[in-house]
């Protein structure tokens, strides 16, 4: 209805400004009047709409997180009312304590002792794959050695592969060599991430060649000027290829599930313990009933999601950054 | 170590200048050095698996698991793809068409509906300034989740629970569709509706949740990227719009669009290969048996149950089909973009 | 030449980190027996007495015991383990889990350790046999003895076993029981001439008592059933329908007439509101027994009598007993009630040092064995987690007759559960019973909750199966 | 259609905390008769493209009011001005055909779509493209991109052509050519027409009126010729003109004009500072002249030629004259002139304003 307004006034004005202009001034004026009117209105409506359209979003957006810390404050019995509570009648923190003390796992990974193997293999990981990805990057984009540029392709042809072709022919590897069970076997495999050594090559690249004549003509070697003035200069992305891959470890399920029993995995292996099928039915300290508690699972989900939130609010731009590298470059 | 590796060197060096030559061939030669540890750890765990599914995909009824001493497997040929294909390896468990159709199913309508939403949202955040950044970082939230964990809270959306007599909850989704009048629907529990086209199960329930998740999952990539893109398309082609009279769609559909569609062409491959590896957002909803006897299975979640059920042949045959797949997805997109895209 | 030692000493650093890595773990195979099991904090506890009984009576035997979370865990991580020769000593097990192991050739014949007089030294250089006596043999519950024989098994003999073979133990067993709330089916007017509740022994008699059930209490389900894979084989058995067999020309039978016939009845009583299953509510059902019939709760509930504790509530007068059982035609009632719970399965050594060690190992791992099988560790093992002991002696253990003579549910589901003795029944073995077991539950809850058919259900699980 | 511009001014806010707000346009007045050319001409950051983005609606003004005949069109949305704008980089959509770009107003506008395709085709024909219609906007040279942009804002018949720097991605030669192309179209067209330049030779070449601002502040309005002749201030009388007016520094003493100890004219004027301003072609060769110049070089440019000579009065490091080819000078370190009365310009030495 609206569209067809617009359009005969749309095409009224064009008759009235373009074809008969002296005839219709008088009237004209009092349609410019009218049109400012609308235009300011349209502005108006156009950013309520704006506002709108994104309230709408974000509140989608943002439902999942506020239903989950909700829900993880709720007592069970009230999680459970058939209309559901947007505000927790009665804050309940057993249900951190609950989860926190979750022992039917026993030894076979306490929180503590998951949180530790997540930080150990996170932090190894990270560390010693920056290092890797560094000086791979560094002699792909500044040296010179015969097979270079097939090596190069070969690499950037299996990030074409479904990682879940390695997984399998690994997984075998591993156990042939008896590393189950082991913090190696989370972090050998993945040191090399053949994305971060192409971003990072090319962020090199793009440092321009004078300055590396530059740090010669100053008596600088060639790990000197990697060391020195490569990677200041490509600090953000490896501040950004830093925090990602710290994340990965964090939120890294399959594979350690697959290859290390319950006290050599990580986080979020310990998390879904709690979750549907078998697991939930563990949790019945509080309850007295092997229900699957959804607010002791939400408790669970919220814990492993804090850490995620707390790095991102530090790291905001970093992480920012670092994603939306990846966009523009793959 | 290294000291003496060195003085070894340097010995060489000095006793026979005939080397020398050689000693700067290795010298030029010293960057596979810093190559070294990443050629040996993919050599490893990149290249000789590629090798290995291969290989492995052909060997016929292979199990790693098996009788020691023997082989592990009965011939050469492409047994494990005819039985993969047919469904027919004996084990139960999910099928691959079945697998197959839910990975083309969750792709196909969550990837290009995500890509519109976050056009929408990126336009509508160009379009406002005040609380511009607010936005931004709600919009980012749900990239840093976990898909488990965040899988488990869409879950608690749509369960029902209680018995058929009687509901303590019928779950978030169902109270707010009954603003609406709609009925509740058992979105995600045994009874969750379905249809069946021959052996092929369509749990169209299920389904729409796992795409709400897919499409939730992926906005804050995309958000991310055209953002970005469409803050870097040149204000003057909006000016010159808006001298040409374009009206509000217009602008976005002819000009923006068009303009960014190099990114949104990106978007869409990235978005259609990522979402063929989907796994653990369906783990994290609807459990680890993906649903009731894997009717939410996806191809990934294919290969896993049989890396786990040691059916090593099928789990080959699997990635290298699930591999396949994605080649085909890529050719076709690129060619397609090559068309349409405007640079 | 600065940067090539730089470089160097990067390698070294590298090179030494990864060895860092890589040494964690240093263990003696030849003297270390490893053990999974699905058990939780409470149970580990008292298995950690056993360990330290066994590991004090033979110095320098080591048992490392590692839970795996549910029993697909400990199948799974052993298929896992099995490749790479990392297998455990011993484990929790179920028989498709062994018919699955039983490919490798790794699992120990038990039968040859039963049988074998031979001794080993302990602390006191005392001498211990290491086999059973014919009287402690016939100690074992027979049902629970039966179903480790290599008979049960599918394709036994293409591994290398023979007829007598033996592939496991019963460690502690469960069944499943009927759970009744008394209360309401006298409130109903379901009583006797004494007084007490009018509990239904047969199938049509618990349907019969439906219409007056839900009609006296609205919101309430007849019967909760924790298991349906378990109905469904329950049902075959009672009724000789036919379920799977070990033959492998044809291992499924369950896809007949009798089994559509039986779902196509369910599903009219399940849209009558008689019916829950476990996948149906999403939880066990012992939760709606608790509840009670006016809170919307079930009146009969199914479950493990494992999971006794779980069904204990206050609110009512509750009984335990045996679950319905079938009429056959020559009017007798067929009872026959599965037999589930962990069994202990050997496996073969995959690192020892020589064959000697090995050999020594599996020794001393059925000697660990038969601790966790000692009537003392069974009766209290038994009294914690309210599984049924797997020796008719453990009966006679005095803490277990005191526990049995509780008024406890537990007690009273120990006390029912061990006058099932003749009942019990297992299904075959064989690779993928286990997935038959998932299929006709599956398929079940599908013709139950009306979303397939039955006759599409089932064919669609015999499909699922790989039957042909 | 005549266009009225009243006090218009735009301040921008302070891009910086403790910056001050820079005012873009102070003040301005302007009457543009229907169908003239006007150039707004001013070195960068005058103003002159506020001014021409206030015209098109793209920017609103601070205060002011902006009639285009009779009616306020201050507050009125750009696509209902009625305005053709072309941007100084074209903004050619880049997705689409040439064509497709010149009909791409008219089809917002709703016109049916035969109808839009003859109208663009006249446009392109116009402006001389018609064979180019089906190209992409990379596929064009930047002459006939330029060609192409000023089609699409003509397409819609509007009542006023705006033009952003039209010529500056140009070469000299193009240049050249597309200022009277520009003159020609809007000879033909009849549309009251403004555009914006930094270069005075070129607006003064096809301009019909010309406006010429500094900072904000419009300097003077005429006709090119003019404000050439009769520059309003020092500003004007630098600005224009190739080379550019030679500027000493001079006093008014008892009715004369002095330049150093030299008198080179009468004036009536008081006595004062004060800056003379010498077009380069008002010079007189002659050797009873009444300005010396000590001669650094002389440039022969054919037609005629310049003597390039060195003045400490002068505020500009040379002192450049024009004269006939035909004149034959001394071969002497100083030259005397004569000048030509209208070629000299007074100019108050605090006020800068020209003193008449």
């Amino acid at each position: 209805m609206k569209d067809l307004e617009n359009k005969e006034l749309l095409n009224q004005e064009e008759v009235t400004e373009v074809v008969e202009v002296e005839e219709a001034k008088a009237l004209a004026a009092i349609d410019l009047n009218k049109e400012k009117a609308r235009d300011k209105r349209a502005k108006i409506v156009g950013a309520i709409l704006s506002y709108t359209f994104l309230t709408i979003c974000a509140f989608f957006a943002f439902l999942p997180f506020y239903w989950m810390v909700i829900s993880s404050l709720k007592p069970e019995y009230e999680y459970r009312r058939s209309v559901p509570t947007f505000f927790p009648h009665e804050f309940y923190f057993k249900n951190y304590a609950a989860v926190l003390s979750q022992t039917d796992t026993g030894s076979s990974g306490s929180f503590l002792q998951i949180i530790v193997n997540t930080l150990v293999v996170g932090l190894v990981s990270t560390s010693i794959g920056l290092v890797v990805i560094v000086i791979t990057s560094y002699a792909l984009a500044r040296m010179e050695f015969k097979g270079k540029n097939l090596l190069f392709t070969l690499m950037l042809a299996t990030m074409m592969i479904p990682g879940e072709m390695f997984t399998l022919t690994n997984y075998l590897t591993v156990s042939k060599w008896g590393w189950n069970d082991t913090f190696t076997v989370l972090i050998l495999p993945f040191l090399v991430s053949i994305y971060y050594i192409y971003l990072l090559r090319n962020n090199f690249k793009q440092i321009p060649n004078s300055l590396y004549q530059a740090a010669k003509v100053d008596g600088l070697s060639d790990a000197g000027y990697l060391v020195k003035v490569m990677v200041p200069l490509t600090a953000p992305t490896l501040i950004s290829v830093t925090l990602l891959k710290f994340i990965a470890t964090w939120n890294s399920y399959i594979w350690p599930r697959l290859v290390n029993t319950q006290s050599w995995q990580l986080i979020t292996n310990w998390v879904t313990r709690g979750f549907p099928d078998r697991g939930a039915k563990l949790y019945n300290g509080l309850y007295g009933t092997t229900m699957a508690l959804t607010t002791l699972r939400m408790a669970a989900v919220c814990m492993v999601s804090l850490p995620l939130f707390i790095l991102f609010i530090a790291f905001r731009k970093y992480i920012m950054h670092g994603v939306s590298k990846s966009g523009t470059k793959g | 170590m290294s000291d003496e590796t060195l003085a070894l060197q340097n010995k060489n060096n000095s006793q026979k200048p005939s080397s020398k030559k050689f000693w700067d061939f290795l010298k030029s030669q010293r960057g596979w050095l810093f190559v070294l540890p990443a050629v040996v750890l993919m050599a490893i765990f990149t290249f000789y698996p590629i090798i290995n599914a291969f290989v492995g995909a052909f060997k016929e009824n292979y199990q790693a698991l098996h009788l020691e001493g023997e082989k592990g497997y009965t011939g050469w040929g492409f047994e494990n793809f005819v039985r993969v294909l047919k469904g027919d390896t004996g084990t139960g468990g999910a099928s691959f068409m079945q697998c197959l159709f839910n990975t083309f199913v969750f792709t196909f309508i969550s990837v290009p509906l995500s890509t519109l939403l976050a056009l929408l949202i990126s336009v509508g955040l160009t379009r406002i300034k005040v609380l511009q950044k607010a936005y931004q970082t709600v919009f980012f939230l749900p990239y840093l989740t976990n898909a488990l964990a965040m899988g488990a809270v869409f879950a608690t959306f749509f369960t029902i629970v209680g018995t058929s007599r009687n509901v303590e909850t019928y779950g978030l989704m169902n109270n707010f569709l009954s603003l609406f009048g709609i009925k509740p629907v058992d979105w995600i529990g045994s009874g969750s509706p379905a249809w069946h086209w021959g052996s092929l199960n369509v749990p169209w329930a299920k389904y729409i949740v796992a795409i709400i998740y897919e499409v939730w999952s992926g906005l804050p990539f995309k958000i991310l990227i055209l953002f970005s893109a469409l803050q870097n398309v040149n204000k003057q082609y909006y000016d010159a719009a808006k001298i040409d009279s374009a009206s509000k769609s217009t602008v976005l559909w002819k000009i923006t669009a068009p303009l960014i569609s190099p990114m949104l062409s990106y978007l869409l491959i990235t978005g259609l290969m990522g979402g063929m590896k989907q796994y653990s957002a369906i783990v994290g909803i609807f459990g680890a048996d993906m649903g009731i006897d894997y009717d939410m299975g996806t191809m990934v979640g294919y290969i896993y149950q049989y890396i786990e059920k040691g059916a090593t042949g099928f789990a080959f045959a699997g990635s290298l089909l699930l591999f396949a797949v994605i080649m085909v997805f890529t050719g076709i997109n690129l060619i397609v973009s090559k068309k349409t895209v405007h640079y | 030449m600065k940067k090539s030692i730089l470089s160097v000493l990067l390698m070294v650093f590298l090179a030494a980190l990864m060895v860092g890595c890589e040494r964690q773990q240093a263990t003696d195979y030849d003297k270390t027996i490893i053990f999974y099991s699905s058990q939780g904090d409470k149970l580990q506890g008292l298995t950690k007495l056993a360990i330290d009984a066994f590991e004090e009576k033979y110095p320098g035997w080591k048992v490392t015991h590692t839970p795996q979370g549910g029993y697909d865990d400990v199948r799974d991580k052993i298929v896992s383990d099995l490749q790479g020769g990392l297998q455990p000593d011993l484990a929790y097990c179920y028989a498709d889990h062994v018919a699955l192991y039983l490919q490798t050739g790794k699992v120990v014949d038990m039968a040859k350790l039963i049988n074998s007089t031979q001794t080993v030294l302990d602390k006191d250089e005392k001498e211990v046999v290491i086999g059973y006596t014919a009287e402690e043999i016939a100690d074992f519950v027979p049902g629970y003895y039966a179903e480790g024989k290599a008979q049960n098994f599918a394709n036994y003999k293409d591994y290398g076993y023979d007829d007598d073979s033996m592939f496991m133990l019963p460690f502690v067993k469960s069944t499943e029981l009927l759970y009744v709330n008394e209360t309401a089916l006298i409130k109903a007017g379901f009583k006797n001439a004494d007084g007490s509740a009018k509990v239904a022994t047969t199938w049509d008699e618990l349907w019969s008592q439906g219409a007056t059930l839900v009609k006296k209490y609205p919101t309430a389900t007849v019967l909760g059933y924790d298991s349906e894979a378990n109905w469904f084989i329950t049902m075959c058995q009672q009724n000789g329908w036919g379920y799977t067999s070990t033959s492998a020309d044809n291992h499924y039978l369950f896809n007949n007439e009798h089994t559509k016939a039986w779902l196509e009845e369910l599903a009219g009583y399940y849209t009558k509101g008689y019916i829950v299953t476990q996948m149906d509510y999403g939880a066990y059902t012992s939760n709606l027994f608790t509840k009670g019939a006016d809170d919307g709760g079930v009146i009969y509930c199914i479950g493990s009598s494992g999971g006794a504790s779980y069904q204990a509530t206050d609110l009512f007068q509750w009984g335990v007993y045996a679950i319905p059982g079938s009429r056959q035609e020559d009017g007798s009632i067929n009872k026959s009630v599965i037999s589930q719970g962990p069994n202990l399965v050997m496996l073969e050594c995959g690192r020892c040092s020589s064959d000697e060690a090995k050999e020594l190992k599996k020794q001393m791992t059925f000697l660990f064995l038969k601790e966790l099988l000692n009537p003392v560790f069974q009766a209290q093992f038994s009294i914690d987690s309210g599984y049924n002991p797997s020796t008719q002696s453990t009966y006679q253990v005095d803490a277990y007759v005191e526990h049995l003579a509780g008024k406890t549910i537990t007690a009273r589901a120990c006390v029912v559960a061990k006058t099932l003795t003749n009942d019990f029944f297992t299904s075959p073995a064989f690779v993928g019973s286990s997935g038959a077991r998932t299929q006709v539950g599956n398929a079940l809850n599908f013709a139950v909750t009306g979303q397939k058919t039955a006759a599409k259900a089932l064919a669609d699980a015999y499909a699922n199966c790989g039957g042909k | 259609m005549k266009i009225t511009i009243q006090d218009l001014t735009k301040t921008f806010p302070a891009r910086h905390k403790g910056d001050k707000e820079v005012t873009a346009v102070n003040m301005m007045n302007i009457d543009i008769p229907s169908g003239k050319l006007v150039g707004l001409l001013g070195p960068s950051g005058c103003g002159k493209s506020t001014t021409l983005f206030m015209l098109s609606g793209l920017e609103s003004p601070t205060s002011g009011h902006i009639l285009f005949d009779e009616e306020d069109v201050t507050e009125l949305a750009p696509e209902k001005r009625g305005i053709g704008l072309v941007f100084q980089n074209y903004a050619l959509y880049p997705h689409m055909t040439v064509e497709q770009n010149i009909m791409f107003p008219l089809v917002n506008m709703r016109i049916p779509k035969p109808e839009a395709k003859e109208r663009a085709l006249d446009a392109a024909r116009l402006v001389q493209i018609e064979e180019l219609l089906n190209r992409k906007p990379s596929e064009l040279s930047g002459g006939q991109q330029q060609r192409v942009a000023i089609a699409r804002a003509l397409v819609k018949m509007p009542n006023v052509l705006l033009l952003d720097e039209p010529l500056s991605n140009l070469d000299a030669r193009l240049r050249l050519q597309t200022r009277e192309e520009i003159k020609r179209i809007q000879r033909e067209t009849g549309i009251t027409t403004v555009f914006v330049t930094h270069d005075q030779e070129e607006a003064m070449s096809i301009c019909d009126i010309m406006v010429v601002m500094k900072l904000g502040i419009v300097q003077q309005i005429g006709e090119p010729q003019a404000i050439y002749d009769d520059p309003e201030n020092l500003f004007v009388a630098n600005f224009l003109g190739t080379p550019p007016i030679n500027i000493f520094k001079g006093q008014i003493k008892n009715g004369g004009v002095f330049i150093g100890d030299e008198e080179i004219m009468k004036t009536k004027h008081e006595d004062q500072e004060v800056y003379v301003g010498i077009r380069p072609e008002g010079f007189i060769y002659s050797p009873s002249g009444v300005l010396s110049l000590d001669v650094d070089h002389i440039e022969v440019m054919g037609r005629d030629k310049s003597v390039v000579s060195i003045s400490k009065y002068s505020t500009k490091p040379t002192v450049r004259s024009i004269i006939d080819a035909d004149v034959k000078l001394e071969d002497a370190p100083v030259l005397k002139f004569n000048l030509k009365k209208n070629k000299v310009f007074l100019f108050n030495a605090e006020t800068e304003e020209r003193i008449r």
